[in-house]
């Protein structure tokens, strides 16, 4: 299980067998994020879109 | 097994305590008392508890109450401050849901309530909020837990208070609260046709629970904290959101003020922070908590007036009045925090 | 007879528009379209009006349009701008319910909205808010009606900030809304398990309202006012409460109070002051005004925090839209401005 730091919020993110430019979404902030880099069981991520915010309405 | 006794036990906030602690691993309700309702089952007054407790309630007299271990005051104000001392004597642990032993200060009570019978106990009561002071319970006998109100805005504000980055002159807390919480007893204004669809501002500037959410974000900044605090009734049977407007006193970023949350409530078991950029559910709705004794905290800021906003919802039965209780005893007793609270809630209701 | 045109008529404000014009002894309603019912009768769509209308929904193109004096835009933003021109050149008066022509600057519009396609009819429209406006709305030709919450929070505040008692740095305005305010199309977020029993901040920063608000206040003013405004879904059809939370900037009485409301409101016939010591309806609640054109206003002085508290209850769909349009033809036409407009709401509902 690799681990990195969400960009956005701050929270550990978990993920298993990361592939680099894998999406995930931060369970904290709920932002979309980027695998940008894996080392070992490092891993970094970008925040990967900017769409504006959906209030469901 | 730790004995309980749940004196005032047909209300909303003893049938809570009852359910709760019918499934504690730990407790037995030894004694429950109703004046109106004594020699009746319990499930007359507590429908949800049919087939789960043959308990009847009984009248209250302080020596049947002797063979508790500990004993939930469950009465209006008043009514608790006459029975505790003779309760405590008799080496009783008291865990009072009343107000009468919140306040530290004589005069401040009185304020607010009315004459104080016992103040000699005001400066030994332990304020039943573990979030603050669970150092305190562990060897207190009397712990005198929140209004449900003031759980809602003190878990909201206290870490932006210790944090120092709000003007403490101008802070607004504006919650919106739902029917249950004006206890069992009705009025005209309980009415359903009176309480339904509505939004109805009540004790607009003065509400009782104002004393002591400025105490104890007082304590906290260790300097005086004042609240502009305002409660509508809204269209709803449990839960409060607290909206609390505070203004900041320096720039800050979502980052620094999320983290000043996660560093307050480290480890904390009943608060989650919710704030998400997007999807249904981004910020704290009491809908999200209804049936748990979870506080969810979040917030937003507002560089147009430098304006940091917080959220806070309860379900005010449980987090804003039961949940504080057990969690007391749990800590009381060293039993580990979360026992028989670890309902998650009950979504959608 | 004046011959309107309702571009726009199967939502709830273009119904609410026709129910008030059906009733309305000056006006015929020669028109009124809807894309998705064109060819259907009204009240496939809007139930109460059964045996009380004949008429059906027809496509919209402006030549039919051509056969009315004067039309309402109930339709999105944007697609009212598409329209303006054509009907204004035509000689038809226009009322516009949409958000398109509210902005006198075209940059604070595209801040918010998107592109202005007819930028040059910003400064002509008139803002649609009668007890602000009214002279200039008995000259104007194309008329743009606030927002319902922007008209709950500008009626509460004007009297204020004209008079100079509050600090203009520090408004906040805590908004409390139905689930009509969301008008007729609906998503998951309106489906009743989740829209039920909550209370669920929403848009609470930046929301689009905001620019015209600050508009009307700084007018007042004669300087930049600005605004912390957080919005609110409640479990509620109609209505909207906003609890106002100013800080004075010098001491005054409640007796002031009142006849600084009492003073900016003589004589508007839709301006109730709901401030009372005792009973059960002491201050506003939109319950009250349910059905009625009413706004309600109430205030309470919190000298703890030098807080001056503002309460203003409309009904969404009236007070809030279809109210001040009917208002603006009354007074474009000379007719008495309250014709139509009389009902004074229902109670209990």
């Amino acid at each position: 299980m690799a681990k990195g730091v969400c960009p956005e919020c701050g929270a550990e993110i978990e993920i298993e067998d990361p592939v680099e430019k894998e999406i995930v979404e931060c369970e904290e902030c709920g932002v979309e994020l980027e695998v940008s880099k894996v080392d070992g069981d490092e891993v970094e991520f970008e925040v990967a879109e900017s769409e504006g915010e959906d209030w469901g309405e | 097994m730790v004995k309980a006794g749940i004196i005032g036990g047909s209300g909303y906030t003893g049938g809570e305590l009852l359910r709760i602690l019918l499934f504690h691993p730990e407790v037995e309700v030894e004694y429950i008392t109703s004046r109106q309702n004594a020699g009746k089952p319990v499930t007359f007054i507590h429908p949800h508890l049919r087939e789960v407790t043959k308990l009847k309630f009984e009248e209250y007299n302080s020596s049947r109450a002797r063979d508790c271990d500990v004993v939930f005051l469950c009465v209006p104000h008043k009514a608790s401050m006459d029975k505790v001392p003779e309760l405590l004597s008799s080496g009783l642990k008291v865990i009072d849901l009343s107000a009468d032993f919140r306040l530290r200060k004589r005069e401040v009570y009185e304020q607010y309530y009315c004459p104080h019978t016992a103040p000699e106990y005001l400066e030994k009561a332990v304020y039943g909020l573990p979030e603050l002071h669970r150092e305190e319970i562990k060897k207190a006998d009397l712990i005198a837990c929140p209004g449900c109100l003031s759980s809602s805005i003190i878990l909201g504000l206290a870490p932006f208070v210790k944090a120092g980055i709000i003007d403490t002159e101008h802070i607004i807390a504006d919650s919106k609260i739902g029917s249950d919480a004006a206890g069992a007893s009705f009025n005209f204004m309980t009415h359903h046709p009176e309480r339904a669809n509505v939004v109805r501002p009540y004790q607009v500037v003065g509400h009782r629970h104002l004393a002591e959410i400025e105490q104890e974000l007082g304590l906290l900044s260790g300097k005086e904290v004042k609240v502009g605090f305002t409660p509508h009734a809204v269209d709803m049977v449990r839960g409060i959101l607290s909206t609390i407007h505070t203004f900041l006193t320096r720039n800050v970023s979502e980052l620094e003020v999320r983290n000043i949350i996660r560093e307050f409530y480290k480890d904390e078991p009943f608060i989650r922070i919710l704030k998400m950029s997007k999807g249904y559910y981004q910020l704290p709705n009491p809908k999200y908590v209804i049936g748990s004794n979870y506080c969810d905290i979040g917030f937003e800021i507002d560089s147009h007036v430098n304006r940091l906003l917080v959220f806070s919802a309860i379900d005010n039965l449980i987090k804003g009045s039961a949940g504080p209780a057990v969690q007391s005893l749990n800590i009381r007793y060293n039993f580990k925090e979360t026992t028989g609270l670890e309902f998650p809630g009950l979504y959608p209701a």
